[in-house]
């Protein structure tokens, strides 16, 4: 485990990365029994999003996508505002007029949320800019997938990132790599002619790195490297997250195909479903990082099973404010249109 | 004032509609820290250009010219903006604010409304419009009308140098974002300024530049010009005609078009968009709609024609909404009583 | 030094078409540029004095057939596939004469009977169409050989880069030439990027790509005959990127003061047509009394004043001109 | 004659077109396997991954490869999965596909189809749920369709695509899934242009186009009760634009109401109102009036989004306010 962190800190990346989980999973149990309409879920991708994100400091900003709700969560925004959200509820996040493409909490460093594939690559290099220029210490952070890197957006945003030498990191979560191109009823994987996302970035002369998303180490480590770059005027850094995608995120609606997940499966291998035993066993990145932290005697199962318990609490109660809260009023269809 | 008396203490100096801008782009700097320049071309490649790389100097952190690279540098505006910055953005020729659109019409504009009122994007996004004398095609654009499409953005189209002035101020002092167009035939245009202050013109206050009794001309941007000379060639006829200059479509001082309309009865649209779904459908439909009954005759709209902008000379100005159309308009709309 | 193959064609007539197109292209421009002086020829006008090599060495190696994009500097590569002066000239005095009766104007060219399809006045606005030109070739089985011409200005824009991904995933019949003349409109290149050479991001992509001396005719020859020859063999994309310089400014009536005079003396002295000159007589090809290439210089001359004095006796187009081809077939 | 759904019609015409003519061929984002809705779905086994071309996730150049194709022989129909997504494709669609047999002076032909849905339909948000036809009206040498039937969605798609200039074909995704009777025999040439009447009346005339047709003729039906009787027009062609069709009405209702999905400010109405009020003012009886949406971004809410269409309530508003029938006079 990184050194530099403490048990606390290391364990309450653990308590985000479950509440992530379970906030997924929550929401997909939902869309079973009422229409929430189309939405991406996190899942899988856990172990990139908490640790990259909680080296950030407030007043640092992030720009994320249509698969926004586990970085939002990792920022301390509060799932129930966000489920709320989502059903278009007046409590939300953005007061319904979001939904889960545009989750944004500025508060929290999301200032807005763009579903534009390469749409808010620009805009991250904007306030790296802005930072620059107002002399303040601040890191900009662009989450995107690979698909953008088929965007002429990308190129013009890390291009300018480069040559202005901006405090702008390029996090790239690239969840297609067993795949090329899409399969029936699937999502789409990159068709990009680069051998490796990285090379792309090579000719900017900007540091690039592809690492192991599923591994909590390597994402602080790199991470944390490309904060201290930024903070200190060095410019941009592209890291490249490898994921496996869930199978449960290949459909073009979320679906529970594994089922939900089970924190026991991280010490119990005999409960692992033998049809997902890949999935459980060594590619989800959160149950590698239960592991990890049982190995390096940071918690015990009992830690995790109430660490468990409470996240589910936390997001059945989220649901039920989410259903339970009012829609807006319909004049506020006009409302915040200008300052 | 004339154009020959000298700059005084709080007195109007006369000066060239790229000398007011750019003025305002230094009053901008000076009284704010906040604001970063991003682009070299607001005066276009006219003579005047000399006057924003003056600014460059003066500014030398703060004025900063990107690559060609639309879509990157106007979402970094945006970016920028949403973390504090107060970005004029250039776009320069208002054709290029196509390889941009996807930034200022899906983002700019709808983050505050997106975000549920949480975040703000107090950019301006500046471009040169208009029919500029062999530019064709590719270099003649008048977006504003399908920016009027965009709910989310306001729209400024001075007219005049102390309306350039004026309404810079507004725009930067506001917090959402603005699309500010400057019709590259205003460059030259000369008029009184209060250069020693920096007074806001308010967005959504129409102003009466000229008055009359028997017809009513709505005007924009250049255009304002062009209906002032065509109501001066008009007065001669005895025709006293009132032209009216709305200086930004959003928000637009409806009420003072109409108020006008109500006075004359008549009512002449002059827009250098596109006549299909341009500014004067708009202005048009909604008179057509809410003073029915004030009208003694059609509205007439005197536009662009719905073709590309050609190159050749000779087709540019058939194109283009002349003195003589509008004149002809004014008549036509003078003699159907 | 321009660079004569290690063994020379005995083709001394195809060496001197080079010349001779080169010169034919320099007269024009020299010649539009006086015109434009003068009032004659009016809107923006961006010449490319000084990079003729580039545009004369990549059209001597496509065929009739290829098709050609320019950019917004495009009266060379026009001229170089074979466009009539008169009627590219006419069309930049806005005559219906012209190529395009006078619509297009001088970065529309369009001469699409010489293989020419057509110009933009977008930077990077013509890779993707020359990338749809090429996709046109393999659907229809045609091969042809697409060819864009553009600056390194163009290398900073969203579609070069969607651009050279597509080419690469399809592996497309499409030569990218990218002529690097150091300025982006009136910045230098380093201000605009960090990448010094663009033809790096055409190797990110697995494209083949080189960069040669521009201003060496045969170089230019050479690099995209190998690529023509890749092309219509089915071997994909090639990108091409020629070191020159505009030795005027960006357009004109643009005061360039934004480069050194040494940095233009400096490339005076590297003027392709001297060099390619000095390189035919030192082998032989031309007499080194001067008699030919006066010859060629005259006669390059002489043509553009013949079809300068037709072109302006052109007639202006009529009004009624104005509205036809918005449509290709007219609403009803 | 058989009942297809919108999205089969869709289907139907295209590979009615790939199968009459070697030079159509379709390029989009995961055309292969259908697309998004599954309009392309079976294509690429019939006509080969070369004519229905896979592309990534590339607007801008997609839409100016398609053009590039076009104007050297080909006769290409391009799949832009949202409209929304068409302001990354505006450069090339605005500056050269549309201007380019213009600016040639007729040398080069853009035959291309560009296939795009849009709509408030399913809470997706202010990027997923325009409905931006004015754009497109505004930039001369676009043709615009927007089919509000599966037979129409079938005949003016093939129109569209026979076309020798680039064409909007404007889908409403919430169309895709609703039924109608669709001729099977390959449709013959049909020409390009011409709204066709819904429903005729006398007193008051509604035109529309897409979905907001069918709440044109519900409002018609609602309004009938009342005793007004309402000509519906459905416009299908925008561009061009069959004004002829709406004086022709006009001048027999002598009241006029324009009814669309799209922002109201600047939109294609305030076009047909502006017209109509210019050249038969005198055959007017009351103002002409318009139904659009709000001056807002599109809300991801389903509540608010459900508001942020106009609704046949809405429409019966305006046109009682047209002829000077208030609801509170009618009860």
């Amino acid at each position: 485990m990184s050194p530099r962190l403490r048990s606390s800190e290391l364990v309450g990346q653990l308590r985000t990365m479950i509440r992530i989980r379970r906030f997924e999973e929550a929401l997909i149990q939902l869309s079973e029994s009422q229409d929430v309409g189309h939405f991406h879920v996190y899942v899988g991708q856990e172990a990139t999003g908490v640790p990259a994100l909680a080296l950030l400091q407030p007043g640092d900003v992030a720009y994320s996508t249509h698969r926004n709700h586990g970085h939002l969560i990792a920022r301390g925004v509060d799932p129930a505002r966000m489920m709320a959200e989502i059903l278009g509820k007046a409590t939300g996040t953005n007061k319904g007029k979001g939904g889960t493409l545009h989750l944004a909490s500025n508060e929290h460093g999301f200032p807005t949320t763009s579903s534009s594939v390469g749409g808010p690559l620009p805009i991250a290099v904007g306030s790296g800019y802005a930072f620059r220029e107002l002399g303040l210490d601040r890191v900009s952070v662009c989450l995107f997938g690979d698909g953008a890197l088929e965007e002429g957006a990308w190129h013009e945003a890390i291009n300018i990132a480069a040559v202005w030498s901006l405090p702008v990191i390029f996090l790239c979560e690239n969840n297609s790599l067993e795949a090329l191109g899409q399969k029936a009823n699937e999502y789409p994987s990159s068709t990009l002619a680069a051998q490796r996302l990285t090379d792309l970035v090579r000719p900017f002369k900007v540091p690039a790195t592809a690492i192991d998303g599923a591994d909590v180490r390597a994402v602080h480590r790199e991470m944390g490297r490309a904060v201290r770059r930024a903070r200190r005027g060095a410019g941009p850094t592209f890291i490249e997250a490898w994921t496996v995608r869930w199978a449960g995120s290949r459909p073009i609606w979320p679906q529970l195909v594994t089922g939900e997940t089970d924190v026991a499966y991280a010490w119990d291998d005999t409960a692992i479903p033998p049809d997902h035993a890949e999935w459980f066993g060594r590619q989800d990145g959160l149950l590698r990082y239960v592991r990890d932290l049982l190995a390096a005697g940071r918690v015990t199962r009992a830690d995790v099973v109430a660490i468990d318990r409470e996240a589910r609490a936390e997001m059945a109660a989220a649901v039920r404010f989410a259903l339970d809260s009012p829609y807006p009023a319909p004049e506020e269809a006009l409302e915040d249109m200008y300052a | 004032m004339t154009a020959t008396s000298p700059p005084a203490e709080s007195a109007a100096r006369q000066m060239s509609y790229a000398e007011a801008l750019v003025l305002g782009l230094r009053r901008a700097l000076e009284s704010d820290d906040r604001v970063r320049l991003m682009g070299q071309y607001f005066v276009g490649l006219t003579e005047h250009r000399q006057l924003v790389a003056d600014l460059r100097d003066d500014f030398p952190q703060r004025v900063w010219y990107p690559p060609i690279s639309e879509i990157g540098y106007v979402g970094a505006g945006i970016g920028a903006a949403i973390s504090g910055l107060r970005p004029i953005v250039d776009i320069a020729t208002a054709s290029f604010i196509f390889q941009a659109f996807s930034q200022v019409v899906n983002e700019a504009a709808n983050v505050r409304y997106m975000t549920g009122g949480q975040t703000s994007v107090p950019a301006i996004f500046h471009v040169n419009h208009g029919i500029r004398g062999g530019g064709a095609a590719q270099h003649s654009h008048s977006p504003q009308a399908m920016i009027w499409n965009t709910p989310g953005l306001q729209i400024m189209l001075p007219s005049t140098p102390r309306d350039v002035y004026g309404l810079l101020r507004t725009a930067l002092e506001s917090e959402d974002p603005v699309f500010w167009a400057d019709h590259v035939k205003l460059f030259d245009v000369t008029g009184p300024v209060m250069a020693q202050d920096w007074e806001a013109i308010p967005f959504g206050v129409a102003d009466i530049k000229r008055a009359g009794v028997d017809v009513t001309i709505v005007a924009t941007s250049y255009m304002v010009q062009r209906s002032l000379a065509a109501a001066e060639l008009m007065a001669a006829d005895g025709v006293s005609v009132e032209v009216i200059d709305p200086r930004t479509l959003v928000p637009l001082d409806l009420d003072a078009i109409l108020a006008s309309v109500h006075r004359t009865g008549r009512l002449v649209v002059v827009d250098e968009c596109h006549r299909s779904c341009g500014v004067g459908s708009e202005i048009s439909a909604l008179v057509a709609e809410y003073a029915f009954d004030a009208l003694k005759c059609p509205i007439r709209r005197v536009t662009a024609l719905d073709v590309p902008i050609p190159f050749s000379p000779a087709l540019e100005a058939f194109v283009e909404p002349s003195e003589a159309k509008i004149c002809a308009a004014v008549r036509a709309a003078m003699g159907s009583v | 030094m321009t660079s004569l193959p290690p063994s020379p064609p005995d083709d001394s007539a195809e060496l001197l078409d080079l010349l001779e197109s080169m010169w034919l292209i320099r007269a024009f421009e020299e010649k539009v540029s006086e015109l434009y002086a003068r009032g004659r020829i009016k809107g923006l006008l961006h010449l490319g004095i000084g990079q003729e090599g580039v545009a004369v060495g990549a059209a001597s190696r496509v065929g009739g057939d290829d098709v050609v994009f320019g950019g917004h500097r495009a009266h060379a590569h026009a001229l170089a596939k074979g466009a009539d002066p008169e009627r590219l000239l006419a069309e930049l005095a806005g005559r219906s004469t012209g190529y395009c009766a006078g619509k297009g104007g001088s970065m529309h060219i369009s001469a699409p009977e010489v293989g020419f399809v057509t110009a933009t006045g977008i930077v990077a606005g013509n890779i993707p169409l020359a990338l749809g030109a090429a996709y046109a070739s393999v659907v229809g089985d045609r091969g042809i050989v697409a060819m864009a011409f553009f600056g390194d200005g163009a290398g900073q824009a969203g579609q070069f880069h969607e651009s050279l991904n597509i080419a690469s995933l399809w592996n497309l019949p499409l030569v990218l030439v990218c002529e690097n003349n150091g300025y982006a409109e009136f910045t230098p290149l380093s201000a605009h990027t960090r990448v010094e050479r663009l033809a790096i991001h055409a190797a990110t992509y697995g494209i083949p790509a080189s960069t040669i001396d521009g201003n060496d005719v045969l170089a230019v020859r050479a690099a995209v005959g190998e690529a023509v020859q890749r092309a219509r063999a089915g071997g994909g994309p090639t990108f091409v990127e020629a070191l020159t310089y505009r030795l005027r400014g960006h357009y004109e009536g643009d005061p360039a003061k934004y480069r050194e005079l040494s940095e233009l003396s400096d490339w005076k002295a590297r003027d392709p047509i001297a060099r390619y000159t000095g390189a035919l007589v030192d082998r032989g090809t031309l007499d080194a009394d001067g008699t030919a290439v006066d010859r060629i210089e005259r006669n390059a001359r002489e043509r553009v004043e013949r079809a300068a004095e037709s072109a302006l006796a052109g007639p202006i187009p009529k009004p009624s001109d104005l509205l036809t081809n918005v449509y290709a077939s007219e609403p009803a | 004659m058989s009942e297809l759904r919108t999205i089969d019609a869709i289907r139907a015409a295209l590979d009615e077109a790939l199968a009459s003519d070697k030079a159509v061929c379709i390029l989009g984002e995961d055309v292969t396997v259908g697309g998004p809705f599954g309009a392309t779905k079976g294509l690429v086994e019939r006509y080969g991954d070369w004519r229905i071309r896979n592309t990534p996730i590339s607007e801008g150049t997609v839409v100016g490869l398609a053009a590039g194709a076009a104007a050297v022989g080909l006769r290409p129909i391009v799949e832009v999965m949202f409209v929304d997504f068409i302001t990354l494709a505006m450069d090339q669609l605005v500056n050269h596909a549309a201007k380019l047999h213009y600016m040639s002076g007729g040398q080069i032909r853009v035959p291309l189809t560009i296939r795009i849905q849009g709509g408030a339909v399913g809470a997706m948000g202010a990027h997923h749920s325009q409905s931006l036809e004015a754009w497109f009206l505004h930039v001369p040498g676009l043709k615009v369709v927007a089919p509000s039937t599966p037979a129409d969605a079938k005949a003016l798609l093939l129109a569209a695509i026979r076309d020798d200039d680039p064409v909007l074909f404007l889908e409403h995704r919430g169309l895709y899934w609703s039924r109608g009777e669709v001729p099977d025999d390959p449709a013959d040439a049909v020409p390009t242009g011409g709204a066709v009447t819904r429903r005729t009346g006398t007193d008051a005339t509604i035109v529309s186009w897409s979905r907001m047709a069918h709440s044109a003729e519900e409002a018609a039906v609602v309004l009938r009760t009342d005793g007004i009787d309402v000509e519906v027009i459905d416009l299908r062609w925008l561009a061009p634009l069959d004004i002829e069709a709406v004086l022709a009405s006009v001048r027999k209702t002598h009241h006029l109401v324009i009814a669309h999905e799209a922002v109201e400010r600047g939109g294609v109405g305030a076009e047909i109102a502006a017209t109509v009020a210019a050249s038969a003012r005198e055959e007017l009886r009351g103002p002409v009036t318009r139904v659009g949406a709000p001056f807002a971004p599109v809300p991801a809410s389903a509540e608010l989004e459900a508001l942020f269409v106009p609704s046949v309530e809405a429409i019966v508003q305006a046109v009682r306010r047209s002829v000077g029938r208030p609801a509170a006079a009618v009860g």
